[in-house]
């Protein structure tokens, strides 16, 4: 198995965490990623509220360049694969959209012809290599750790390509082939604030507060994204919203981390150690060694 | 005595082969002979054309033309033969379906000229000298043939009156019709001279055809050691006999190879390609698109296959020319505002 | 790269395809009603013959709707399975797909012939097929078969040597 | 050759061309005065005119009064589809003295008018399908049809209310009929339900009777545990073959006594009762439901322990002593019977909502399907009638989901059309029970029938909530206190214009109806159609609805669509009707468009006997010929087709009609 990896810029951001996992990940499982030469911006958030066009050219770009290479697409962070799945989406459906992006890479010498397909970390380890073969590679089973499943918006709205729209269970499939325990609650696909902390604070922290003390409420350990954005806002404001509704406290890690340490990897590896609520107690506590 | 029946054999686009056949009635050619006064022959005898054109028009009892019509000096005696004869009758595969000649209207005539006098390993042509038709020499021009684009059938140039079928006809077949002509009691016109209906009604096989036969590999003679006593379709091979007029008795067959289908189809048949084509694909034993594709990629050269002896007189005639492919299509609105 | 908008605002003769189609009594030409009493609108190139079946459909039909001026060929039949004669359009399937190899040797694009199967609820389909393959004909320009007898003259007046 | 008696020779050919305007339905498109000016011109048409509407009888009398007085001997009709009134034209021509085959009907309603803008393509459009009609009617030879006897007996296939009614109904007209039922008893959904709306009259009191005389009728053949699995023959003479699933019970010895469940080594009952919908257990042997018919208990060998290890003390055979009924040694069984019309009342099923996640179906426990509720409120159901929630305790407050899987662009985008009823009768009944809130939550009140409003109207009157609104999920997910343990169903208030959080004791989903997950297999079985929903595909919605594309086989009941109660029973009180009017004219006329094989011109090569799934072709090995035996042959054309030396002919499409056809269709202005 090889891939065309797309890491987009949270992954080599905020996101490093997530890129320092599932790449130990796909080692472990003997897939090969071959780092997108030349790649760029993938469109999302800013281009896409301002000038949607353009930003079509540039996922536009990055397809091209995978469609040059005759690969497939990883694209871990849940806007990158939305913007890159929206894109093919919208070529096929809109012949001037098409025509514009066509002209574009023309321009600079490419071409796309929709070969490509945009494939999530989670779909791949589903669908490609599947469960079986991950639970035969763990090392360190996660020993009933209770985690809450978070997919946030991206990864299966509006295109469902490899789970439920309304209950995607991908990542619950996944974690527990490494033993953990999924923590059952309603919200593993409601807004996770977005970028509303910044825009508008209080709504922002009230979506962050239901969150966190729903999977609080049912017992969770840890939290499981799989968008850095998710991460991000989930984590870093739990002080925050704390302090706006009641104080909770609850890893948030990205499932890549929880995969690749049940595959044996070291905690400080794969980004475990840069925690802002570190997640050592909750495994010591399991006697899931981490080291 | 009375005077014997005028009558005429002329070659046009074709092997000779349909001569041969005349000669080989061996002695009944003496009975044949004696019954009619043959005024033109160019092959046997030395008549030249101004002798014909010389004869008053419908002085020939019947003409025995046979060869496709390739170029114009083909078609001019065509022309000129028609106006002599009483009978025009097309002798053999090539003057009645277009034959094996014929084939060449799978290719443009730019195309065969090309191959002929430039690609053709055997060609030292540095010149690039092609056919003409009409070279100016000495202050004088020399009038020659021009080459058509297609190949045609006798009866797509001039009116035919009865058709002789086979390549060659069987001696059987010849005499038969000749016997026919000569008896005075004429079929109507148009006809073929052979009986109406598929070459299986007399294959000495025709028992050893199973019923509920189901193909799942096509086969080419040279593939396979062919039994000799089964029927060829039911062993894969490519066996036009079901779509083809019976009357010469199968020698193929006998020779243990298939019928390739030389006597054209029957009268109630437009197209003997399609109706033998519909047959035998339908009897492919498979459902799936994959798995009849699979078994079809053994028959390379469908139309070779399908349409040897008859593509000129097929309803397609030749292979679409290039020259009539469209230059730039109209955009219609319709498409680019597709999707909206 | 020549500007979409010009290139439409420049008035066109727009090629209008011919095309003959088959279809089955039981499926497609229901589909077709379907399409009628659901007032669906679409390109009027089609002119329909209606079979029993597909299964009916002889390739010297699709031939001599060739020869005789058409730019494009449309079979209509069931369902695989769903056949009223239980297997008929199996029979079609396979000599339809013997009869593209043939079209093509004969330099008649696979575009130009198609087999659709659309069931008695497939109104829709109707619309759809029909409109497509007319652009895709359209696309493709006519077909124009000239015959053999319609192009002896002009060649052979054309070729002196100098 | 056909005998002919009667038909003179036509002589030349002589036609008349018929444009019908369908008021403005095909004139407004098709300019028909130009079009009957063209025919006028074209070879062998002796009158061409336009009419308003030809199907009507003074449209028929203009095409006689000509055949009369023009001596026509062909007519072309250009009006509506040929499948809606070849038959009418055909016997006018009749009546008028000539063989109705002789005429040809052009589609410019269905295939022109309707479904072209511009009326300049449509008219050249409609020149061209005349043009192909005139040639090909001038080659029509005279046919005849063929007459068929019938058999007089009927199959019903589906024993809910629907196969019900249609079987007393023709066994009441003296006929013989087959009541074939897949499940051990008949009855169906409605004997699943508690009341009916809106009279809420008891549903087992009005069944139950007619399932008994069922059971009883001397001209009903009830076999239930059973399937079809073959249908051949056609319209007047069908062969079916029904397979009868082992019930490890001896109907005949079985007297209903039921001593045997008692005894059995099982003293609770073990597997999810299916007539309960698995809310209560039942033993390996069990009666599905204290009324069903056929009084036979029946065995579930996937947990009677005796299929299991065969160890067991076989109780039950002991109870059943001398009458020895029980035989676990009982095989499947397969039968043919021979039938002249078939009624298909098979049914629907109900959604599964556990496609649509945010209703929290399998998620949240208190989450009902509105069956499953039906089944509560049952005096016979698992709880005696008690509206409770899983731990027992009483609702105090139930909101209803109305459309799950209906009229939903994700799962089915059909109205069930029974929803908005079954909910209100639920509401009265759950509020009736519990005295809980009962809140609805619907998109449109859907209440058209007799007596539908005014019930929807007693509701409002009896205090049960109407939110308009479609739910966006339904969650345990509390942000107030008062929600903590609650089902809280969020839903935008599309009247008050804000988005409601209400938070219930128990959800139940008024799910929709959608076709039997076999109804494919089953359409094919019996060779009919399926709508793309999956529903079977009536004849024509509104002047055959209960007819199929296939002569003798007939629909009722939900199998066609979603309908209620009266609905289904009107229809199959149709379908028998149907039914009974076609056994009882005794022969049915069969089209004449057989295929035949010209015996002189065959060669005997074979091509064509596999091609025929009727086996309707033979080889004659006398003659060494094919031979089409004509009262097999369907008429599909496909060894005409494939015959490689055009020896085979088909009646009505014959090759050269068809080229003419296909010559006229290419004619362009």
């Amino acid at each position: 198995m090889k891939f065309a990896y797309y890491p987009g810029c949270s992954l080599r951001g905020t996101g490093r965490a997530y890129e320092e996992s599932l790449l130990a990940v796909f080692r472990a499982l003997d897939i090969e990623l071959e780092e997108l030469d030349d790649w760029n911006c993938c469109g999302a958030t800013t281009y896409m509220s301002v000038d949607e066009l353009t930003s079509y050219a540039l996922a536009g770009r990055n397809l091209a360049l995978a469609e040059r290479k005759r690969q497939d697409i990883v694209a871990p962070c849940a806007a990158c694969y939305l913007v890159l799945n929206k894109t093919q989406h919208y070529m096929e459906d809109y012949p001037e959209i098409k025509l514009t992006v066509t002209r574009a890479l023309a321009a600079i010498g490419l071409t796309y012809d929709n070969h490509v397909r945009v494939r999530h970390p989670l779909d791949i380890l589903l669908n490609d290599v599947g469960l079986k073969a991950i639970a035969a590679k763990v090392k360190r089973p996660l020993k009933g750790l209770k985690v809450a499943p978070y997919y946030g918006c991206q990864i299966v709205r509006p295109y469902s390509t490899f789970d439920d729209q309304r209950n995607p269970t991908s990542m619950d499939r996944l974690l527990e082939a490494c033993g953990a325990k999924m923590v059952h609650y309603s919200l593993k696909t409601r807004c996770c604030g977005g970028s509303q902390k910044g825009t508008l604070p209080e709504i922002g922290l009230d979506l962050i507060h239901y969150l966190l003390s729903e999977a609080h409420k049912y017992g969770a350990e840890a939290i499981a994204t799989v968008c850095p954005l998710c991460q991000f806002n989930l984590e870093s404001f739990q002080k925050e919203s704390g302090d706006r509704h009641h104080p909770i406290s609850i890893p948030v890690v990205y499932f890549s981390q929880l995969l690749a340490l049940a595959l044996g990897a070291p905690a400080n590896k794969i980004g475990l150690q840069r925690s802002l609520v570190p997640i050592g107690s909750v495994l010591a506590e399991k006697e899931i060694a981490y080291a | 005595m009375a005077e014997k029946p005028k009558v005429a054999f002329y070659w046009c686009a074709s092997c000779g082969g349909c001569e041969e056949a005349v000669v080989d009635l061996a002695e009944a050619i003496l009975d044949v002979v004696a019954a009619v006064d043959i005024v033109f022959w160019p092959v046997a005898l030395d008549f030249k054309r101004h002798d014909v054109a010389a004869m008053p028009d419908g002085s020939i009892f019947a003409t025995f033309l046979n060869g496709a019509i390739r170029t114009s000096e083909q078609e001019e005696m065509a022309h000129l033969l028609r106006r002599k004869s009483k009978a025009l009758v097309a002798l053999g595969s090539c003057s009645h379906l277009g034959g094996i000649p014929g084939l060449a209207n799978l290719f443009d005539r730019e195309d065969i000229f090309k191959a002929v006098y430039l690609e053709s390993p055997s060609t030292v042509n540095s010149e690039k000298v092609f056919p003409v038709t009409r070279y100016p020499h000495d202050g004088q021009s020399v009038d020659l043939p021009g080459f058509h684009t297609s190949v045609r059938a006798l009866d797509q140039v001039v009116s035919v009156d009865y058709y002789i079928p086979g390549c060659p006809p069987t001696p059987k077949i010849f005499h038969a019709a000749v016997q026919t002509l000569l008896s005075g009691e004429l079929p109507p016109k148009g006809t073929v001279l052979a009986p109406d209906h598929a070459l299986c009604d007399e294959c000495l096989r025709k028992d050893t055809k199973p019923e509920k036969l189901s193909i799942t590999e096509f086969k080419r003679p040279q593939q396979i050691l062919i039994d000799e006593q089964k029927c060829l379709l039911a062993q894969g091979l490519l066996c036009m006999g079901p779509a083809t007029r019976a009357g010469c008795e199968a020698p193929c067959v006998a020779g243990n190879m298939p019928c390739t289908g030389c006597c054209g189809p029957t009268s109630r048949v437009h197209d003997q390609g399609a109706k033998f084509l519909s047959s035998v694909a339908s009897l492919i034993g498979a459902k799936d698109e994959a798995e009849i594709d699979r078994i079809l990629d053994a028959i390379p050269d469908p139309v070779g296959t399908l349409y040897r002896y008859s593509l000129p007189s097929s309803l397609l005639q030749r292979k679409r020319l290039k020259e009539t492919s469209p230059q730039a299509p109209a955009v219609s609105s319709e498409v680019l505002h597709a999707g909206h | 790269m020549p500007d979409l908008h010009t290139e439409l605002a420049r008035p066109q003769a727009v090629f209008e395809p011919r095309i003959v189609a088959f279809f089955c009594n039981w499926c497609t030409y229901l589909a077709a009603d379907l399409a009628g009493t659901s007032r669906m609108k679409y390109a009027p190139n089609v002119r329909v013959v209606r079979l029993m079946c597909s299964g009916r459909v002889d390739p010297q039909f699709v031939l001599a709707a060739f020869a005789g001026g058409a730019d494009g060929v449309l079979i209509g039949g069931c369902h695989p399975g769903d056949c009223h004669y239980q297997e008929g359009n199996y029979k079609t399937l396979r000599r339809f797909r013997l009869l593209q190899r043939m079209l093509r040797q004969m330099g008649i694009e696979y575009e130009r012939c198609r087999l659709e199967w659309i069931s008695a609820a497939e109104g829709d389909r109707v619309r759809t097929v029909i409109n497509d393959m007319v652009e895709k004909v359209r696309v493709l320009g006519p077909l124009d078969l000239k015959l053999p007898e319609e192009l002896v003259e002009t060649i052979l007046s054309e070729e002196v040597a100098v | 050759m056909r005998d002919l008696h009667g038909w003179p020779d036509p002589g030349p050919i002589r036609i008349g061309v018929y444009v019908c305007h369908c008021g403005a339905n095909i004139a407004g498109t098709v300019d028909v005065r130009a079009i009957s000016e063209y025919a006028a011109s074209l070879p062998g048409v002796a009158v061409s005119r336009d009419y308003k509407y030809m199907c009507s009888d003074p449209g028929q009398a203009l095409i006689k009064d000509d055949i009369a007085s023009h001596d026509l001997n062909r007519v072309v009709v250009a009006s509506c589809s040929p499948l809606l009134h070849e038959l009418t034209f055909r016997r006018a021509l009749n009546a008028a003295g000539i063989n109705p085959f002789f005429l040809q009907m052009v589609n410019i309603r269905e295939h022109v008018s309707w479904v072209h803008l511009d009326k300049r393509a449509a008219t050249e459009k409609t020149q061209a399908l005349i043009r192909a009609a005139v040639r090909r009617v001038s080659l029509h030879k005279p046919l005849q049809k063929r007459r068929v006897p019938i058999n007089p007996n009927v199959l019903v296939v589906g024993g809910g209310i629907a196969g019900i009614h249609a079987a007393l109904t023709l066994a009441d007209a003296g006929k013989q009929v087959h009541l074939v039922e897949r499940e051990p008893t008949i009855g169906g959904h409605m004997a699943m339900f508690d009341k009916t709306f809106p009279t809420l009259d008891c549903a087992a009191c009005i069944l139950t009777p007619k399932m008994t005389a069922v059971g009883s009728h001397p001209n009903i053949a009830l076999r239930t545990y059973s399937e079809v699995v073959q249908v051949d023959g056609y319209i007047g003479n069908y062969k079916v073959k029904i397979k009868r699933k082992p019930r490890y019970i001896i109907d005949e010895l079985c007297l209903g006594c039921q001593e045997c469940i008692a005894a059995c080594v099982y003293k609770e009952g073990k597997a999810p009762d299916e007539f309960n919908l698995g809310l209560s257990k039942r033993k390996p042997v069990y009666l599905p439901f204290p009324q069903a018919v056929p009084q036979k208990v029946v065995i579930d060998p996937e947990t009677c322990i005796e299929f299991k290890s065969g160890k067991c003390k076989k109780t039950c055979i002991e109870a059943c002593g001398e009458r020895k009924a029980i035989d676990f040694k009982q095989k499947e069984t397969f039968e043919e019977i021979e039938v002249g019309a078939i009624i298909l009342a098979t049914g629907f099923k109900t959604f599964a909502p556990v496609r649509n996640p945010n209703c929290g179906y399998g998620r949240y426990q208190n989450v009902y399907t509105s069956l499953e509720v039906e089944r509560l409120i049952n005096a016979s159901g698992p709880t005696s009638g008690e509206v409770v929630l899983r731990d027992g305790k009483r609702p105090h407050s139930v909101g209803i989901i109305h459309c799950v899987g209906s009229r939903d662009a994700n799962t089915n985008r059909w109205c069930s059309k029974v929803c908005c009823m079954y909910s209100l009768k639920l509401a009265h009944l759950v509020k009736e029970r519990t005295g809980a809130e009962v809140f609805n939550f619907y998109i449109d009140m859907r209440t058209p029938g007799k007596g539908y409003e005014e019930f929807y109207d007693r509701l409002l009157d009896e205090g049960v909530h109407f939110v308009r609104g479609r739910v966006a999920e339904v969650s345990d997910w509390a942000v107030h206190p008062s929600e903590e343990g609650k089902l809280v169903i969020r839903a935008e208030d599309t009247l008050a214009g804000f988005v409601r959080r209400i938070p219930v004791d128990m959800v139940i989903l008024s799910v929709g109806l959608e076709p039997q997950a076999d109804a494919q297999d089953v359409r094919r079985l019996f060779n009919i159609s399926c709508s793309s929903e999956g529903w079977f595909l009536e004849r024509h919605p509104k002047l055959a609805p209960v007819s199929t594309f296939t002569e003798g086989v007939f629909i009722a009941g939900a199998c066609q669509g979603p309908k209620d109660i009266p609905e289904s029973v009107a229809q199959a009180g149709a379908a028998a009707a149907e039914a009974l009017a076609l056994i009882d004219a005794q022969f049915v006329e069969m089209e004449p468009y057989t295929a035949s094989v010209l015996e002189e011109e065959c060669s005997g090569c074979k091509s064509c006997i596999p091609l025929c799934p009727y086996q309707a072709i033979a080889f004659l090995e006398d003659k060494k010929k094919a031979s089409v035996n004509e009262v097999l042959c369907k008429g599909c054309g496909t060894c005409v087709a494939g015959c490689p030396s055009g020896s085979i002919q088909q009646n009505f499409f014959e090759d050269e009609e068809i080229f003419a056809e296909i010559e006229g269709v290419l004619s362009y202005a």
